[in-house]
This record gives structure tokens, C-alpha cells and sequence, in this order.
């Protein structure tokens, strides 16, 4: 597959980013995990208003600074530089996993690195032997998360599927993840299993199904 | 630009859905904390077969004393229901026509702190070889004895602040913090009465006590009564 | 026993609080309960600074505003006016709690209406029937705080001892209490009962012996 | 009139009796709040053989880092050793010279809230169905699976604050407060690095994070090292 190729069949970061900022509710308490859900903060739909949690201490969350105005303890928990919005406030840890662990967080957006069809995730640990295992705050974060978004891409580097009839990499929870931004389509995972909800500009249901591991059904809004 | 506001128009359109049957958390030790005008309201909407969970029971026939008078109390969850002017709560229950659920108030903190916070149960030591402890499952840490007790939740909490923003930041005054910041974790609809709402941004970010995601109502109360002064005066409510 | 006998036996309340206040560490965290516990902050012996915690959220209580300068969100556990004295500080009731649960309070001074000789502690129930059960903080701090003494009468209005072998209502906490001071002695808990420490002027170990419930021995110190 | 002062002279005084062996919390989320002065003084001071908590395992060769570069750290209790520019602990793991003990990260926080709040243990969903729930303890509580999780405390803190007071009370800065107030709570003796001292009474009790209650010593560090430049100037500790 062609650069040229691979971009007309497909959404890039942004675009995928962009499109899972269009289904999260005005006025949520959003946590965005590391990578491209970072970047749905800049693509809220106009009229829409999104309070950030950032999981090691502040609810309110602004974009990053400006170059040379970084704060080293004013970081997100990618550790990265960002900024205060107005309206944030601080807090410490163990406050800061209550509003996560106690289900006042609305929306989660997560990258992955494989989803089953029950919406089990695996994002923190390959499992080899001598990988040095790190989880973060992941597992609390599905586990308390009201809603769970992934957003990655559909195959690995390698061309292997990442959604998947059921995850052979240790899971970061079981049944938690609601719905599957990839470059090729919107996935959500229903009790009957994977459901293509939307179809990147270029890319065939057939074609998502193929890169696909575990079942993928076509859900009713493909019809139209 | 601030889209995201919480503020209410009115204390009756604040508690508008507090349900028969509902669980309420009421802020308040004594008179310090406590939303009178918040319970006032909820007395008129006339919500009936409450639980509801403060560390007292009231005094004279003002606030939480008025609403159990009233009979819209089922049950209470509390620590102290024998303070000094409490008169009602005493016959209610001697005459069993209300149910006491005695916490010790520790455990009752850690409780509502723990259904904030997601947490389903925990141990403490408090209780253990007391009466407190009858039936409740017992477990040895460390060659210490602990009870296990439940987290607490509730359908809407009460509060009063000093001070709000319209995303719910809320400040406190002096010891009227006491139970508010953890009972606003706790309730599914925290609904706060303040003394002043102020445009988002006016608070500080590191002073704020209850950040506003634990907040969805706030109706402005300048000039709050004063609980021990309408017992003085001898008022019933409504 | 008339009015004169009573006070030339034994020591009244202001001398029991201050004679708890004697034995409170210099720098010591304190929670003083209801009561005659309350006036061993009036009796701290120059030189030593202790800080106050009431375990409605504040640490560093003053005393007791001056008439018309109380303030009703300014109270004390027993819902009096208080002042906060310099470098006081608030939290809420969680945070409160967790500082005694968590053993952070070095000493809480409680008043009683039973303890045995194995340092179990009755002081917040007759369990009678019709009485209306409250427990307040009382098993909180006997369960959390580090040294527990108790500030009591010896006897009951009616003449019963209040030092007994078994207490007959029911417990705040078993083998909580340190020591006890009574308007005729200081006594200590012990793996061996009730000892003597020091008896009230005028007040002979025969006399308290009587008046105790429990077995009562002599400590060392009665021989100087 | 204080009397009650918490300041120490130096950071080798603020560490001189940490034993070998101990269990050190050291507040900080990657950088933010890191006490790296305190740190430094804990490597010259020489104590080995300790048990470490913190959210990471520090980078370059400075700080925690350099701690464990040191041989100081038998064993981390951590969530995330895996962070950019960190190189020691992924060398020592692998080749077997340290121990890890893996703790989700709102797990870390909750347990040591709980050792500092006199929770022995507590249960919590998270790491249900994963690796890191094998072992322990499950139970269900109305309907839903939790597992079975420890208290954890230490024998000293070592954590970073903003401003301090005599008492001991803190107040931190922005996301540096981190972990900082819950390891105070947790540990038997906790030390403090603060950028600046102040009279007993300068701080706003409304204000407070860190009452002094939770405070055993505190140094002054004015002016606080910063880890991320320690790094890009490949510095090394000691």
C-alpha cells in the first residue's frame, strides 16, 4: 500500500481524533489518555464546552503552552507541559483517582493495543518476559470510567489486527470499552459483538472486516 | 466564553426531583454547614419516605428537625442523634415511627468518603468489641481486629458553601466544611446552596475545596439563616 | 458527707483537668472530649505548647471567643463557639477522621461513665432501652488515638463506682484507657489492673480502694 | 510565641536516621514535586537496602534515579518504571538487581491514603480480570467483582511543598501536590523540602493542603534543582 493509497482509504491521527471529539456530550469530564487521544482537546465541535481531567492532580485542564512558558510542575500524566483553564482546580492523588475510581468521570478516551469483541482491553503490557511491566493509570481509568473510547489505529505496524476475537496481550479490564475510533471506521462493541457504526471516506465495510480479527457486523447506519 | 453553568434559578427548582424514597446526604454538624434553606425547600416539595444521613438530627423545629417532623424522614444514618435542642428526632424514635441506622462518626466520614470514592467497603479498627459491631463481619490485620464496613452513597446531597463558581468550585467556611466535600462525592445530584456565586476563574485553583465535578446545582443564598437563632426565637417550618 | 468534706477530699474539677494537663507531652496533638476534658486546655503548664484538634475539621483550636464575637461556623465537637489559634488549619470530615483512625493524635482526653480493669471504656450508652443511642467520635478516637485518658468523678452521682472490674454497659473500646483521673486519685491501666498513682490531698488509698469497683493496687509512687 | 518548631538545620540533618532497610515514600509524579535536594542528602547520607515508593523510578542519573543507580533500592513499589529517559531501573530489573512491585496507579494512591487513614485494607475493581489481581483477594459487592487491597505505610516520606510553616502545614504548587499530602499522611516520620519557611499563622487555615500534623521536619530549599535540566545537562548524581 501506497502512502497516496493508504491516505485516500483512511482517516489520519487528526481525523480520527476529530471524529471522536464529535460523540462526546457537551458539558462531560473528560481523562485523555496519552498519544493521539491527546489530541481530541483540539478538535471540540463548536458550541461544545469539555472539562479535562488529567489523572495526577488538575480537573480543568487548558492546551499547552506556549513555547518557553512551560511550568515543570504543570504537567499532564504524560508529563508533557500544559496549562490551567479557568474554572481548574488541584488536587492530589488520591482525590484525583476518587473522581476516576467513583465514576464521575464521563468519558475516557484510550489508545490500545488490542480490543475483543467483548470490549476487553490490553493496553499497558506485551507480556514478554523481559518487557518492564508499567500500567500507569489505565487500569483505573476503565474500571471507573463511565464511558471508554479507544482510539488507534486498526492493525499493527505489522499488518495484525487489533480488534480482536479475544486479546492474547494481559488485559487492563474486561468488557469496558465502549466504542473504537481506528484510521478505517467507528466500531462499536455491542453485545452481539464489533459493530461498524461509520466508515472512513474510501474504505469498504469488506475491506474493515478483512483487517479485522473478531467478527464485525454492519450496523444500520452504514445502510443510508 | 463560559457555556457550562450550573446555577439554578430557584431553591424550589433546585430540589425539584428529590424523589420518595431517595437517599439524602445532608451537609451540616450542628448548625455549622447545614443547608437550611436547601431543607426548607425540599419540606415544601413535600418528598416523602426519605434516608437521610447527617451527623445529627437537628434542633427546635427548623431544618433537618422540621423536615423529620414533618414526617418525611424514614430513616436516618447518623452519629449523634442527642444533641441539645433536639426534641424531635427522640420522640419520632421512641414511638418507632422512624428508623436510626448509628454509625460512629469516623465510620460514618470513611463511609460516605469510600462511596464517593468508589470504593465498595473497608476495614477499621473503630467499633470492634462494641455493640456497634454485632453482625458485621470481623477481621484480624496484623494481630488487630477490624470491622468491614460499607461505602455509602446517595441520590442527592445537600450542601452549603461559602463561596461557588458556575462550574460548581466550591469553598467553604471555617468548620462549616465538615461533611459537604465528601457527602458531595457520594450523591449521584449534589445540590449546594452558597453564599456567593462567582463568575468561573474567580477561585483559585489550589484553594478550592470541592472541585466542580462533584457539583450539578447551585442556587445563591446571600444572607443564610441562622439555625440556633430561629430555635432561639422559637420558629417552625414551615 | 457534706460540702466542706467532699471538697477537703478530693480534688475538684478544675484540679482534675488540671492535673491531666500535667502529664500531656510538650508539642502533643490533642483531642479534648466534652466536659471536664474540655478545661485541661486552660491548665497547660507554662513552657509547653499543645495544639487542638476537634474532630469536626479543625486543627489548632483556640480557646472560646469573647462574648458576641462567636461564630456559628466556628464550633468545637461539642457545638460550642471556639476560636483557631495561629497556624490552625481545616479539612473536612474524611481528613478529620483519617488523623485519628490513621494514629496521628497523640492524646485524647474523654470523660467516662465506666471503665474496667482491663482499660475497656463505657462512656456513651446506659443500653437501656428507651435511652436514644448516640456515639458521636468517642469509638473513633478510643479505637485511633495513641494515649487515651480519662476525666471522671470516681463514683456515679449515686455512690457506685465508676472504676469496675467488668463494665456493665456497653463498650466504647476494649483495653482502651491509659489512665484515669478521678476527683480522689490518678490511676493507672495496667496489665494488672487499676494502680494507684497518686491520690488527691487529704485522700487516703483506703478511701479509693473503697470507692473502686475493681481490684486497686498501690503503685510505687504512694510510698515517697 | 511558638514553641513548636519543625525546621531543620540541613538536609543531612532532615535524613540522618533513615536505617537500611527502610520503607521510603518520595512524593512527586515524574518531576513535579520530586524533593530531589532531599533525595541527594539520602544518597550521601548512605542508608541502603530500602524500599521505595513513587509513581516512576526518576530519569537520567540524578534524583530517584540516581538513588537507585546507587544500589540503595532493593525493591520499588511503583505503577509506571517505564518512563522516557528512564535507563537504570529497566537495567537493574532486568538483570534481576532490584524487585518491582507493580501497583495500578489510583491503587498506589488509594493505598496510601488508607495506610495514612488507618485503613488496613479496602477493595476496589481496578485490575480485576488482570494480571496484577492474581493473588488476591475477590469478592463481589452487588454484582460487581473488586479485589482485596493493602494499607500501605512507610517509615519516612520525603516529599517537596511550596511553602511551609513551622507546624508543619504545606501548601504545594499546581500539579507538583501530586502524591505529596497522602505520603505525609502515610509515613511514621515525613520530611519536608519546602521553597520557603514562614511564620506559624502566614498560611490561610481555608488554604491549607498538608496540616502540620502530618509534618516531622522541614528544610528549606530555596531554590529547588530541576530535574528535567539535570537531565538534558547529563548530569550525574552524586
Amino acid at each position: 500500500m501506497t502512502a497516496e493509497n493508504k491516505q485516500a482509504r483512511g482517516w489520519n491521527r487528526q481525523e480520527m481524533a476529530r471524529r471522536a471529539a464529535l460523540d462526546i456530550p457537551d458539558g462531560s469530564y473528560v481523562n485523555l489518555g496519552i498519544g493521539i487521544p491527546e489530541m481530541v482537546a483540539q478538535f471540540v465541535p463548536e458550541g461544545r464546552e469539555l472539562i479535562y481531567h488529567t489523572e495526577n492532580g488538575l480537573l480543568g485542564m487548558g492546551p499547552a503552552p506556549a513555547v518557553g512558558e512551560e511550568d515543570p510542575e504543570l504537567i499532564n500524566a504524560g508529563k508533557k507541559a500544559v496549562t490551567a483553564a479557568p474554572g481548574a482546580a488541584y488536587f492530589h492523588h488520591a482525590d484525583s483517582f476518587a473522581m476516576i475510581r467513583g465514576q464521575h468521570i464521563d468519558v475516557c478516551v484510550l489508545g490500545a493495543m488490542q480490543i475483543s469483541e467483548q470490549g476487553d482491553l490490553a493496553n499497558w503490557s506485551t507480556g514478554e518476559p523481559d518487557a518492564i511491566p508499567a500500567v500507569g493509570g489505565a487500569m483505573d481509568l476503565v474500571a471507573g470510567v463511565k464511558t471508554i473510547y479507544v482510539i488507534t489505529q486498526h492493525c499493527t505496524k505489522n499488518g495484525e489486527p487489533k480488534l480482536v476475537e479475544s486479546c492474547s496481550y494481559p488485559l487492563t479490564g474486561k468488557g469496558v470499552v465502549n466504542r473504537i475510533y481506528t484510521d478505517l471506521a467507528v466500531v462499536e462493541v455491542t453485545p452481539q459483538g464489533f459493530v461498524a457504526v461509520e466508515l472512513a471516506p474510501g474504505v469498504s465495510f469488506d475491506h474493515v472486516q478483512e483487517k479485522t480479527g473478531g467478527r464485525l457486523v454492519a450496523g444500520p447506519q452504514l445502510e443510508k | 466564553m463560559t457555556m457550562i453553568d450550573k446555577s439554578s434559578t430557584s431553591l424550589a427548582e433546585a430540589v425539584a426531583d428529590v424523589f420518595d424514597g431517595a437517599t439524602v446526604m445532608v451537609g451540616g454538624f450542628g448548625e455549622a454547614g447545614s443547608p437550611i434553606e436547601l431543607i426548607h425547600a425540599l419540606i415544601d416539595q413535600g418528598a416523602k419516605n426519605l434516608t437521610v444521613v447527617n451527623n445529627n438530627t437537628g434542633s427546635g423545629h427548623v431544618g433537618l428537625a422540621a423536615l423529620i417532623e414533618n414526617g418525611r424522614v424514614a430513616r436516618m444514618i447518623c452519629s449523634y442523634p442527642r444533641t441539645l435542642g433536639s426534641k424531635v428526632f427522640p420522640e419520632l424514635y421512641r414511638s418507632g415511627r422512624i428508623e436510626l441506622e448509628l454509625v460512629p462518626q469516623g465510620t460514618l466520614a470513611e463511609r460516605i468518603r469510600a462511596g464517593g470514592a468508589g470504593i465498595p467497603a473497608f476495614f477499621t479498627a473503630t467499633s470492634v468489641d462494641t455493640p456497634l459491631a454485632a453482625g458485621k463481619e470481623l477481621r484480624t490485620f496484623e494481630g488487630r481486629d477490624y470491622v468491614m464496613e460499607y461505602g455509602l452513597k446517595a441520590d442527592f446531597a445537600l450542601i452549603k458553601s461559602e463561596r461557588a463558581d458556575r462550574h460548581g468550585n466550591l469553598i467553604y467556611n471555617k468548620t462549616a466544611r465538615n461533611f459537604a466535600p465528601i457527602m458531595a462525592m457520594a450523591a449521584r445530584t449534589t445540590i449546594v446552596q452558597t453564599g456567593a456565586l462567582l463568575e468561573v476563574g474567580a477561585i483559585d485553583p489550589e484553594v478550592i475545596i470541592t472541585p466542580g465535578i462533584f457539583v450539578n446545582r447551585i442556587v445563591t443564598v446571600a444572607e443564610p439563616a441562622q439555625e440556633s437563632r430561629l430555635v432561639a426565637e422559637g420558629r417552625v417550618y414551615p
